[in-house]
């Protein structure tokens, strides 16, 4: 029971990482319906910048805690910053394009951020140094839970909170809303499109650069690549969890957590992708529109 | 319920409910081999609804529908249709219009008619690479039968034109049309005249008497302009809330009380 | 063979320098550069330079072919590379017929040099076996260890080295109570250390990489496990202790000799910050080497010529940052093997 | 001064012309109709005059400001609100938050609660399927909270693409009364489109006849329904 | 008036020449090293006044250049120049002559390929060409079916694993008995086909109903699993040492050196791309490419028309699996040696790319696609380790400008002639 608890708990811990990355990514892809594969690699570069503002105002003699604070800051505007910009200029041109156009388009996108980190930094994995703090009251509990995991759990609860309510409840949650489902028609009940645009990214990859900062630091590395793997990851759990839905995408993502920890604590680790899929795979034969998808069935 | 005539469609005790909402509450009604019905009532009445449980979009919460393609009186037994897939459901002889037109837009009139035809051919993928004689011709006979199914509904002359580029009148023919390719022993039409001005409702009125008088196809038909129901159809059913209010021939119809209060109005 | 036009000597260098992989063959370009470079200024080999020709393979069968061919077509003498296994197998077939040495600074799947079906293929690293041998054997005898759990990353590097670590050890009389591959690349590793953690092992063997290695010596140590971690020369990479600092205290890793305190091989790392600003990658050595030794046979061949050259290799020894090395009939290096190492304060210390 | 004033107006769809060199122009306070044949260009009027579809030449003035080149959103936060052709409704949004789309531009909480109630009573329809997702409503229900979702911007002008196609009788009649008093009470200025040119021009001060893109007659509504040409037309009589 | 427009649009770019500067500033200016667990960040001030003044002036170019791409198809196309540069090319081809002299010319060039290029351009044709057919393939799936397949790599490593095992445990026995292993080829090239299209229809039948990226998913998620089990199961399959030496095929018993044996593989490729060719272009051109067009357009209009979803689906889906299997064993015994990183998610993201690159559903467009993008990396080489970023660079710009893909489908319409009207013909159409 104790080992089936331990492994449920790194489930879980392994959940709320996808779901930090998975969070951004089906907002984006809720509004726009683009499978935006730069993502991840947003997520990659908010995970670099809060390093390298990390390093340079260490070493001006900070104390940890403003380092901390500014780096996140900078790494969460600077993402911010490469949203807005990627969108406008890879999306934006493609907006009433067909669909797959786009989709090309940010595989573009996430090959060029890509080799411009290599090029730019360095290809090789960085030691990533972990200013979060250790919480004591659980320091009797490090056999099952780590300080990092917990604070990234608590994080995802926060942005899952934060998002439902923006999404559902906010007027640029409506706007958003109305986008997604016919853009012409928000235009003509006042919804300014290229804002809400806007903001979804600026949002979701300010979103990507704290998922970046708290998983870079609980892996205690970094390198150019590691968007890629985590994106594709994040769209999985996404799509699981229906497209579009915030709390969707966090249950997708602990589905797999559970999955793929339970799949490698009893069975094998050497399918411990499998076991997520099979589940998907199971989960989408029964449920075509995701866990917590709406039925996208059209009336006739 | 109790049938009055050579029955071909038969609908018993039909429930349809969509969450806490009973769209359609314990409907029955028939449609007579060779008449033209028709199907009124408010909006949100659930006229489509009834549509959608026949041609097999929905599968209805309770109750049966059933098709003789010969009429009851032929001695035909009545076949159970409701839960099947749409296809299958056309395949056996129900063919329908939307409601919204759903034409395939990128197509040519004559291709649109074509996919009609689809289940008149045989040509599978071998014979799709193979390209035999026979393949041929039979390519080039649904061409020609298209080409007089659009002649029939007076849409030859746009006959290569894509379908999106159509007036909405010739638009909504061209469905029946594609309709009418699948050999359908009976045409359900959802509010065939929408967005017609009233010559082009007058044409379309003498289009269907066509279809029936000619081809032998029983039509039933939901429309909301009143000039057309009255004209054209021989029987009539009143839907209000899911439940049937009235039915009976247009002129019973007109007079019904709760009919003018529920619908017609005046 | 190639290598006629008289102006210049060509060799290539193939290897991953895109995609996934890049960080294992960008060093090598980075050492071939150098001593390149070196030779140049210095004149060249008997008169001539030399002119390196890089191609990118991605690590990928398929794309190995092609750079291999297009090698092939711009008349290279040699080849530093390719860096994994795989590519250099499906490489090898078009310069085993077009007689085109080639020295790979990491491929170290053993059939490579044992299965004689590659006269024309060299390796300044050492075959999987050995290295594999020598860690079981330390396990086994110097750490006494009972039961053992092999962890590998699916590579066929990291694979091949756990299956026979797992034989050797198996032989030896040790336990291998869970043999298992785990994702390269993914964030957490939580799950399969606490499957340790249940498999009650005295011992855990990885075979793979540093980035999966650091991560998972820092969720055992979290987890309270202080058993012995015995890795490959994968982790025997100074950026492994850079990147999990203080869980990387008492690793063991097999790898290549000691050879920090080789002049020749401070002055190579030097260089490389000197002129690449940062400290050198994985296998860089081992590609520096290669490089001095292929460009030493020329010189003592006197010409490019390939039966020259590669009896050259076979007989001649050089001064390299690995040490004096030379190759044996098979294609294997002489003069250069591996030790067990510890992290100890920060550093790789050779366990004598 | 005319509130709308479209002068001269060309829009293309890629390479194909819809609308040639178009004038209307749209007094305060007036019913104005615009009917045509199936394909004439009423939609693309409308669409231009909202800046979903840009016209390449001409202007268009509101309030006598040229909002040809203006972005759409903004257009509408000076008070144009459409009822688009197809209705347009946002499937997966509930009646209730359809509703409050249509006011999304205002901030009055009061108001638009207000308006919300006396919406519901003009059409019960609604209330009963308040919390229904959009895309599901039968389409007669989908006319109706499109017009209503307009009617919740409180616009100066209301922009009508056949309104009435889809409903029952009963309804059809009921509309036209809400869009006369709405004119009357609100002051509301509208330009109606409509297959059903008959109610239309019956309640409009003044008409448009479109033809393959370009005006063909312009005349006040009473001239227009006993003109001989006009009732052959498009009034089948 | 015009002066001054480009003033503003020059303080705009420069404007966005500064955004960037400061958004390029940390990964550009700023470089982070770890050394002992400390980054340590040096700065290269150097790049700032490059990064400003490039991206100035990329970005009054893009500005221009998206414009234009605007109002280019505001033009009517018969007054464009492309068009009537179209035009008069298509008049000259159709002439009967110059068509067929085009087609001897195209086929001899094809044919002499090999002795003018070399070797190497020869391997990397096969490379090129084997996508080719992957591309004509997924196109039946996602260009004709419309149906987002994320897993195509799948079909192709079952093609290449058939052939692989094949060899591991038939060669044996095939060896013992002196048949030339040579031989294994061509066994294996149908046998792939079939097996690959029964994993199809297999992998199919459950997640047919399933829409849009959904079906992405799952097909991802098969595609995935296909690679794990091959990548795991070591002692069937090799695990990720894969299966080496396998036998180029067979010529008339002659061993062929590697030089020979790419000519000889090159002409098998281009027989099995001129096939694909054919029978892509046969289906799409039938009732059942009828039907597939119309299930693209709206399914359930489709549906209401008598045709059946799930089986037209299957048949994509198998069609599609089946040229996979052909081209997964060409691969095989062009590189002699396939393991599962060939077989990756990047893989079938490729292939996608290539067809939407081209022009989805368009088959010249599945062919210009593949071309190109294997072509350009290859060809991109010199550009060392700018080539994938380039490469990405390229991808944009091509999806931006031609977001049709650069040979958009013109699809042949069935038309009706009506001149002949009753004794009708069918005609070849626009
Ligand atoms: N999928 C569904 N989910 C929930 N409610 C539905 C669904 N489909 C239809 N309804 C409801 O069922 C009722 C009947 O709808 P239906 O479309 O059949 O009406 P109708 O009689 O065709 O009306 P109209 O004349 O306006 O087209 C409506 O109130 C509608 O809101
Ligand atoms: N998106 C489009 N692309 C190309 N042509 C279009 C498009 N929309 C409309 N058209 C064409 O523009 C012309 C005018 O169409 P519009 O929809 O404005 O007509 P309408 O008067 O509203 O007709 P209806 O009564 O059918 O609604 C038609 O010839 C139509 O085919
Ligand atoms: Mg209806
Ligand atoms: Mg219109």
């Amino acid at each position: 029971m104790d080992y089936f608890f331990k492994l449920f708990l790194s489930g879980t811990a392994k959940g709320s990482i996808y779901a930090l990355i998975a969070l951004g990514y089906t907002m984006v892809y809720g509004i726009i319906q683009l499978i935006n594969f730069a993502h991840g690699e947003v997520y990659m570069i908010g995970g670099f910048t809060a390093l390298i503002f990390g390093g340079f105002f260490y070493t001006m003699g900070m104390s940890v805690w403003m380092v901390l604070l500014l780096s996140v800051i900078l790494a969460v505007l600077f993402s911010a910053a490469f949203g807005f910009t990627i969108e406008r200029i890879a999306y934006r041109p493609l907006r009433n394009k067909p669909r797959l156009s786009a989709l090309i388009s940010a595989i573009g996108m996430s090959m060029i951020l890509q080799n411009f980190v290599l090029l730019a930094q360095t290809e090789k994995y960085l030691s990533y140094p972990s200013y979060l703090p250790e919480i004591a009251f659980l320091q009797p509990f490090r056999q099952y839970i780590n300080s990092t995991q917990f604070i990234i759990l608590i994080v995802t609860a926060l942005i899952m909170v934060f998002l439902t309510v923006l999404i559902k409840y906010t007027r640029i949650g409506k706007a958003m809303r109305a986008t997604a489902q016919d853009k012409d028609m928000a235009q003509l009940v006042g919804v300014n499109i290229n804002q809400v645009i806007s903001i979804t990214f600026i949002i979701g990859s300010a979103l990507a650069a704290v998922g970046g900062v708290l998983i870079c630091s609980y892996m205690g590395q970094i390198n150019y690549y590691i968007g890629f793997v985590a994106g594709i990851k994040a769209f999985v759990a996404a799509v699981l969890g229906g497209i579009g839905s915030i709390p969707g995408a966090v249950l997708g993502s602990f589905i797999l957590g559970w999955t793929e920890s339970l799949g490698t604590g009893y069975i094998s680790s050497d399918y411990e992708d499998a076991f997520a899929f099979i589940i998907l795979i199971l989960i989408l034969v029964l449920k075509p529109d995701g866990i917590l998808g709406k039925n996208q069935k059209q009336k006739v | 319920m109790n049938i009055d005539g050579n029955a071909i469609l038969v609908i018993e005790n039909l429930s349809m409910v969509f969450g806490g909402l009973r769209a359609i509450d314990t409907v029955s009604m028939y449609i007579k081999k060779g008449e033209i019905a028709a199907l009124i009532g408010p909006n949100g009445a659930g006229k489509t609804t009834i549509f959608n449980c026949i041609t097999g979009v929905y599968t209805p919460t309770e109750g049966t529908i059933s098709i003789s393609r010969n009429g009851t009186a032929s001695g035909e037994k009545l076949h159970k249709i409701e839960g099947l897939k749409p296809n299958v459901i056309n395949q056996m002889g129900l063919a329908r219009t939307f409601q919204n037109i759903r034409l395939f837009n990128k197509m040519s009139v004559l291709e649109n008619v074509m996919i009609g035809r689809h289940n008149s051919l045989k040509a599978g993928i071998v014979h799709a690479i193979l390209r035999d004689s026979h393949t041929k011709e039979e390519e080039q006979r649904v061409i020609e039968e298209s080409y007089e199914i659009l002649k029939k509904l007076n849409l030859h002359m746009y006959v290569n034109e894509m379908a999106c580029n159509l007036p909405y009148g010739a638009q909504r023919r061209l469905e029946i049309a594609r309709a009418l390719a699948t050999d359908p022993f009976l045409l359900l039409l959802d509010e065939p005249v929408a967005g017609m001005n009233p010559q082009e409702t007058k044409e379309l009125e003498e289009t269907i008497n066509i279809i029936r008088d000619q081809e032998k196809v029983t039509i039933l038909l939901i429309e909301h302009d009143m000039s057309l129901v009255m004209n054209v159809s021989e029987r009539i059913y009143v839907l209000d809330y899911g439940r049937l209010i009235a039915e009976g021939s247009p002129l019973e119809i007109k007079g019904n009380s709760e009919v003018i209060k529920a619908y017609l109005g005046e | 063979s190639g290598g006629q036009d008289a102006g210049t000597i060509k060799i290539g260098v193939a290897g991953a320098h895109s995609g996934d992989l890049a960080s294992y063959g960008l060093p090598s370009v980075n050492a071939a550069k150098l001593v390149v470079e070196s030779i140049n200024a210095k004149g060249g080999i008997n008169g001539r330079k030399i002119e390196l020709v890089i191609e990118d393979d991605q690590c990928k069968p398929e794309l190995a072919t092609n750079a291999a061919s297009k090698l092939v077509s711009n008349n290279v003498v040699a080849v530093i590379g390719h860096i994994c296994s795989g590519a250099t197998k499906s490489a090898l077939g078009i310069y085993k017929d077009s007689k085109i040495i080639t020295i790979s600074p990491s491929a170290t799947n053993p059939p490579l040099t044992q299965s004689g079906e590659y006269p024309n293929f060299f390796r300044t690293i050492a075959p999987d076996d050995a290295q594999a041998k020598l860690a079981a054997n330390f396990l086994a005898k110097t750490l006494k260890l009972k039961t053992i759990a092999v962890l590998h990353d699916k590579g066929d590097y990291g694979k091949g080295f756990a299956e026979l670590v797992k034989q050797f050890a198996e032989a030896q009389g040790v336990t291998v109570a869970l043999f298992e591959g785990v994702n390269p690349g993914a964030p957490d590793y939580s799950a399969v250390v606490n499957k340790i953690g249940n498999a009650k092992v005295d011992g855990v063997v990885w075979g793979g990489y540093h980035p999966e290695a650091s991560k998972l010596v820092q969720q055992m140590k979290d987890k309270g496990m202080n058993i012995p971690f015995i890795s490959d020369d994968g982790v025997k990479d100074n950026t492994f202790i850079e990147v999990a600092g203080k869980y990387a205290e008492g690793v063991y890793a097999t790898g290549p000799m000691d050879t920090t305190s080789n002049p020749l091989a401070i002055q190579a790392a030097e260089e490389h910050k000197k002129k690449f600003g940062e400290e050198p990658g994985a296998f860089f050595l081992n590609a520096y080497a290669a490089t001095l030794a292929i460009t030493n046979a020329i010189a003592k061949a006197g010409s490019a010529d390939y039966d020259k050259v590669s009896a050259a290799l076979r007989s001649e020894y050089v001064d390299t940052p690995l040490g004096k090395i030379s190759f044996d009939q098979k294609g294997d290096v002489i003069g250069f093997g591996f030790s067990v190492f510890q992290v100890k304060n920060g550093k790789y210390v050779e366990l004598k | 001064m005319a509130v709308m004033e479209i002068k001269n107006i060309s829009t293309f769809y890629g390479n194909i012309q819809a609308l040639h060199d178009i004038s209307i122009s749209v007094e305060e306070g007036e019913i104005v109709t615009l009917i045509g044949a199936n394909g004439a260009g009423k939609t693309t009027t409308l669409m231009s005059i909202c800046g979903i579809t840009p016209v390449r030449s001409g202007e268009i003035y509101l309030d006598g400001k040229n909002i040809t080149k203006i972005s759409p959103h903004k257009i509408v936060e000076m008070g144009v609100s459409q009822v688009p052709e197809g209705r347009r409704i946002f499937p997966q949004l509930t009646v209730a938050e359809n509703l409050d789309m249509g006011a999304f531009l205002r901030n009055d909480k009061d108001g638009i609660k207000q308006d919300m109630e006396e919406v519901f009573f003009l059409f019960p329809r609604l209330a009963e399927r308040r919390n229904q997702a959009g895309g599901t409503l039968s389409g007669g229900e989908q006319q109706m909270l499109a017009i209503s979702r307009a009617l919740m911007a409180r616009p100066r002008i209301l922009l009508l693409d056949e309104p009435s196609l889809g409903l029952a009788p009963l309804i059809v009649q009921h509309i036209f009364e809400i869009i006369k008093k709405i004119n009357e009470e609100r002051k509301t200025t509208i330009f109606l489109v409509e297959q059903n040119a008959n109610m239309a021009l019956k309640i409009a001060h003044k008409g448009y006849v479109l033809q393959n893109g370009s005006i063909k007659i312009t005349d006040t509504a009473e001239n227009l329904l006993s003109n001989e040409e006009v009732r052959k037309a498009y009034l089948g009589l | 008036m015009k002066s001054r427009t480009l003033f503003s649009e020059l303080v705009k770019a420069m404007g966005n020449g500064l955004w960037f500067l400061i958004l390029l500033f940390p990964l550009m200016i700023m470089k982070v090293s770890v050394v002992g667990g400390k980054a340590l960040i040096t700065f290269r001030w150097g790049f700032a006044p490059v990064v400003f003044i490039v991206s100035t002036i990329l970005s009054f170019l893009w500005k221009r250049a998206l414009m234009w791409n605007e109002h280019r198809q505001d033009k009517i196309p018969s007054e464009t120049l492309s068009y009537k540069v179209k035009s008069v090319l298509q008049g000259y081809f159709k002439n009967p002559v110059i068509k067929k002299l085009s087609t001897l010319i195209l086929l001899v060039f094809v044919v002499s390929f090999p002795f003018l290029f070399g070797m190497y351009h020869t391997n990397v044709m096969i490379t090129a060409f084997i996508y080719v057919i992957l591309a004509l393939g997924l196109n039946i799936v996602v260009g004709l079916g419309g149906l987002l397949n994320l897993g195509y790599a799948a079909f192709f490593a079952v093609g290449a694993y058939t052939y692989g095992f094949l060899w591991k445990y038939a060669g044996p026995s095939f060896i013992s008995a002196g048949i030339d292993t040579g031989w294994l080829f061509w066994i294996a090239l149908p046998l792939a086909g079939i097996i690959a299209t029964i994993f199809g229809i297999l992998l199919s039948l459950p997640v047919l109903r399933l829409r849009g990226d959904y079906l992405a998913i799952i097909t991802l998620a098969f595609g995935e699993i296909v690679r794990m089990v091959l990548q795991n199961s070591g002692q069937i399959t090799g695990g990720a040492t894969g299966i080496s030496l396998i036998p180029r095929p067979w010529f008339f018993g002659m061993k062929l050196a590697p030089k020979q044996a790419a000519v000889y593989i090159y002409y098998i490729v281009v027989v099995l791309v001129i096939f694909t060719i054919y029978v892509v272009r046969r289906i799409e051109d039938s009732r059942v490419g009828r039907a597939l067009e119309a299930m693209r357009e709206d399914e359930i209009a489709c549906q209401a028309m008598g045709i059946d979803l799930v089986r037209n689906k299957l048949i994509t889906f198998a069609l599609g699996a089946f040229f996979a299997g052909i081209a997964g064993v060409v691969l095989a015994a062009q590189t002699t040696y396939i393991n599962p990183d060939s077989f990756t998610l990047w893989e079938s993201i490729m292939v996608l790319m290539a067809i939407v690159i081209g022009g989805t559903g368009s088959i010249p467009g599945a062919i210009g696609g593949a071309m190109l993008l294997k072509l350009l990396p290859e060809y991109f080489r010199p550009l060392a380790q700018y080539r994938m970023l380039i490469y990405g660079v390229a991808m944009i710009l091509v999806i931006i400008f031609k977001s049709d893909g650069l040979l958009p489908r013109h699809r042949k319409q069935y038309t009706f002639d009506e001149k002949l009207d009753s004794n009708a013909s069918a005609g070849a159409g626009k």
